[in-house]
C-alpha cells in the first residue's frame, strides 16, 4: 500500500489503450469519482472489463459516451443505447460473457488458476472455439482466466492500510476485481484510522490494494 | 395478493408462477414479468429470494425516502433486505447459482421451442441485450420457469425449434404464459393448463410448437395459494 | 434451515460408512462437540475429508483414535502419531492433498464447477496419474471436486435462520465446506435472533445451512 | 534483534533471512526455523505476514493469559493480530499463495538439491507428514527461500538430486543454512556466502552437491539490518 493519490494522480498512471476492470452493477458499487475522472481526461482505446454498460450517465457509461473505451467486455448491455449505438457503427467492440463465468474467470486471474471449468454455455454461441473438457461423464467448457492492468474498486471504508470495506450489494464484483489486476486503485467512501476496521470485517486485505483515492472533503 | 378481477396477462403469469414457489426455498426472480412474482406469495412461506448482484433475503420496494444506493435488485432498482438477509459477493452469487443451491429461477424469454431450450439473449441483427446472468442460472437452477406473454406482435413466442440463439442446453421445466402453462418432457411439449377463459383450441391456434394434449385439460386455478 | 437440533439428533443422521468433511486447522475452528459425540457414538468406516489430522486429541483426532474412520482426506499429518500408527498398520488409509489444492476442489464441488486447473503438483507425485492441460503455454494439473455427505461446521455465531460467522482463524475452512456437502449441520458458539447478524457480516448465508446444533447450556 | 554471540545454528539461519526480507510484502513463514525469522526483523518495515490458515498480519506470540482460542498460526500456536491486520478463509488464502500476491515464504526443507527443487514433504516407509501448504507456497510465491541447518545426522541435506520427493518442479530462489547461502541458478548451485566463522573448503566438505565458487565468498553480515 501507498499514500492516498489524488484523483488525479490516479488518473494519469492510467495510459490510452489500457486494460481497466471496473466494479459495479448497474452502475451500483462502481467508482464513480473515477470513472467521471477518467472520461474528462480524454482517455482513448481503453478496454474496459465491467459486469454491464449501465446506462449512459451510470456505470462505465460515461466513459463509453466519452469515446475512451475501444473495447467491452461484460455481461449485458441493454439498458445503455450509447454502447447499443456504437456497437452497431464499429465504433465499440463487445465481447459478452456469461456472468456467472466472468467473475469467476476474473477469480481464477487473480488467484492462479488455470482457467475454470464450468457448465454454462455448453451447447450456445459462447462455447465456439473453446475447449470442452468432459469430466465424469459430464462436459465443461474451459474459460480462461481475465486479468487487467488496472482494477478501479468503489469501497465503503479503507483504512491507511488499504483494507477495504464494502457495504451491501455495492460488493458485487468490487472483491473479485481487487485479485485480478497488475494495479488495484480503491476509491473509498471513507477513510478511516488503522485498526479501526476489525479483522474479520475486512473484505479485500490491503496488501492486494496498491493506491487509495483521498478524499477531497 | 391483487385482485384477480383487474388482472392483466403479466398478473395473470405471475400469479400462476407463485403457486410453483415451495416454503423455504431460495428464490431468483429475473426482470420484467419474474419481478411481479413475488408480489402474489402468500405471506411466511419462508421463501429467500436471491438477486444476482448479491443479496439472499431481497424484501419489497422501499418506501420513497428510505432507499439507500448501496441496495438494490439485479435490475439496479432500489430494494430492501428481509431480517436474516444477506450479503455475498458475485462470485459467491453465481456459485449458488451454478452450484445447485437455487431451489427456482424465473426468467423472461424472447423464445422456446418444444425440446425446453428458451432464448433470451440475442436478438442477431437487432438487438443484443447480453445474457447477464440468464445463462448460469438456466444451467445451474434446480428448477427454471420461462414467464413471458404467449406472442410478441402476433407471432408465437413458443416455437417448433428456437431460431434465435438458446440460452442453455438445459431443458425448462416449466414454461408460463397468459394462455397456457406447458411443460417439455422427452417426447414433446405437453399442455397442462390454460389462462382464465382460455380454451385449449384457442391455445393451439396460438402456439408455432406442436402441443401433446393428454385428457382434459384444466384452466389455471389462480385462486388458490401456494 | 431447519430448527436447532439436538447433538444427538446430528449424530443419529450420520450413518456409518458416511462421508464428512469437517473444518478446522490444528483443530482451531472445528466443531469439537460434534467430533466428541461422534466418536462417542461408535460410528464405524467414515471418510473424513479434513485439513490436517491435528493432534490425538484435538480437531479429527478423537475421531481417528476412537476408529470411527476408515479414510482421511486431507492435507497434513505430521503431529498425529495415532494416525501414523494406524496409516502403518493399515487400518486408516490416507490420501494426502496439496492444502490449497484441497480448499479449491472443495469451493469447485460446491459451486458447480467441473474441476480446478492448478500448476501445484505439477511434476510431483500428486500429478500421478492425472490430466495436465496446457494453457496458453502454462502447464496446469486438472484436479476434481470434492463433496461430501455431510459437513460439520464450527461457526461463531449462527441466527434462525442459519446464517454464519466465524471468528479470526477459526475461520479456515468453515465457509468453504458449507457449500459442498448434502447435509450441512452447523455447531455454532451462540444463537442469536434473527436479524441480529448485519447482512454485511454474515459469512455463510443460511440458505446453505441444513441444521444447527442447539446449545445445552 | 537478538544477540549474535549468543546465536546458535538455527538464528544463524534465521538472521540471514531476516535480511533478504524487503519493505511492505507480504511474507509466509513456515513452521520450525523459519518461525523465528520474525524475531529477527528490524520494526517498522510495514511487512504483512500471512499464515495459510487465513491470518494477513500475524503479531508476536501473545503474553500467557492474552491468548485466544479463535486467533492462532499455522501451527496451531496462539498468535496476535497487528493494526490493519484482516482475516481470510482458506480459499482465499491459498488464492494469495497461488495467485502471486506472496512475496516471499520461508520454508524449512529435508533435502535441496543442485537444481534447486525441494523436498520437505515425506521420507517414503519412513515419515509421511504431508504437504500441507507447502507445494502451493513453492509454486506460488514470488520468492522461495529455504530455511534449513546444512545436515541431518551428519548427512548433506545439500544433494546433487533430490532422493525424496519433491515438493514442486519450481527451482526455489535462495537456499539459507547455518554454513551457507546458496542460489540455484541455470547452470548450478552458487555459493554466495558462508556462515560466520565459516570457510568455503568447509562448506564444500560438508556438502553433497556441486558448488559454483566465483572469486571470494563473503562471509554472512549478520549485524546489518533489512
Amino acid at each position: 500500500m501507498h499514500l492516498a493519490i489524488s484523483m488525479e494522480e490516479a488518473v494519469d498512471m492510467i495510459p490510452d489503450g489500457a486494460r481497466v476492470m471496473l466494479s459495479g452493477f448497474m452502475g451500483v458499487g462502481t467508482p464513480d469519482g473515477l470513472v467521471r475522472a477518467l472520461a474528462a481526461s480524454g482517455k482513448k482505446d481503453l478496454t474496459v472489463l465491467v459486469n454491464d454498460a449501465a446506462r449512459p450517465h451510470t456505470g462505465v457509461g460515461p466513459l463509453v459516451t466519452a469515446g475512451c473505451v475501444r473495447k467491452f467486455i461484460g455481461s449485458h448491455i441493454g439498458v445503455n443505447p450509447v454502447v447499443q449505438e456504437k456497437m452497431r457503427s464499429g465504433e465499440l467492440e463487445v465481447e459478452l460473457v456469461p456472468q456467472g463465468t466472468f467473475v469467476e474467470r476474473i477469480r481464477a486471474g487473480g488467484m492462479g488458476l488455470g482457467g475454470i471449468l464450468t457448465p454454462t454455455g455448453i451447447g450456445t454461441l459462447i462455447a465456439e472455439g473453446k475447449d470442452v473438457i468432459e469430466i465424469d461423464g459430464k462436459q465443461f467448457l474451459l474459460e480462461k482466466p481475465l486479468r487487467a492492468d488496472f482494477a478501479l474498486i468503489a469501497a465503503r471504508s479503507c483504512d491507511y492500510v488499504g483494507n477495504l470495506t464494502y457495504m451491501l450489494s455495492a460488493t458485487n464484483f468490487n472483491p473479485i476485481m481487487a485479485l485480478s489486476a497488475d494495479v488495484v486503485i480503491a476509491e473509498p467512501e471513507e477513510i478511516v484510522p488503522v485498526g479501526v476496521i476489525p479483522p474479520d470485517a475486512v473484505k479485500t486485505p490491503g496488501i492486494l490494494v496498491d493506491h487509495v483515492i483521498k478524499r477531497t472533503v | 395478493m391483487k385482485d384477480l378481477v383487474v388482472m392483466d396477462p403479466k398478473e395473470i403469469i405471475a400469479r400462476r408462477v407463485s403457486l410453483e414457489i415451495r416454503p423455504k426455498t431460495l428464490v431468483n426472480l429475473g426482470i420484467g414479468i419474474p419481478t411481479l412474482v413475488s408480489d402474489h406469495l402468500t405471506e411466511n412461506l419462508g421463501v429467500f429470494f436471491q438477486s444476482e448482484n448479491g443479496v439472499v433475503g431481497l424484501g419489497h420496494r422501499p418506501a420513497e425516502g428510505m432507499t439507500d444506493r448501496h441496495l438494490t435488485d439485479a435490475g439496479g432498482t432500489f430494494t430492501s433486505a428481509v431480517p436474516g438477509a444477506s450479503i455475498i459477493d458475485s462470485a459467491f452469487s453465481f456459485g449458488l447459482i451454478r452450484g445447485g443451491h437455487l431451489d427456482l429461477t424465473v426468467l423472461g424469454g424472447l423464445q422456446v421451442d418444444a425440446q425446453g431450450h428458451l432464448a433470451n439473449w440475442m436478438i442477431p441483427g437487432k438487438f443484443v441485450p447480453g445474457m447477464g446472468g440468464a445463462m448460469d442460472l438456466v444451467t445451474g437452477a434446480k428448477k427454471v420457469i420461462v414467464a413471458m406473454l404467449h406472442s410478441a406482435g402476433g407471432v408465437s413466442k413458443v416455437v417448433p425449434e428456437c431460431t434465435l440463439p438458446v440460452t442453455s442446453q438445459r431443458r425448462v421445466d416449466l414454461i408460463v404464459t397468459e394462455l397456457a402453462v406447458m411443460a417439455p418432457l422427452d417426447d414433446g411439449l405437453y399442455l397442462l393448463e390454460t389462462g382464465p377463459g382460455v380454451s385449449v383450441d384457442e391455445v393451439v391456434a396460438a402456439t408455432d410448437a406442436d402441443l401433446i394434449i393428454k385428457g382434459d385439460v384444466p384452466q389455471m386455478d389462480l385462486s388458490r395459494t401456494a
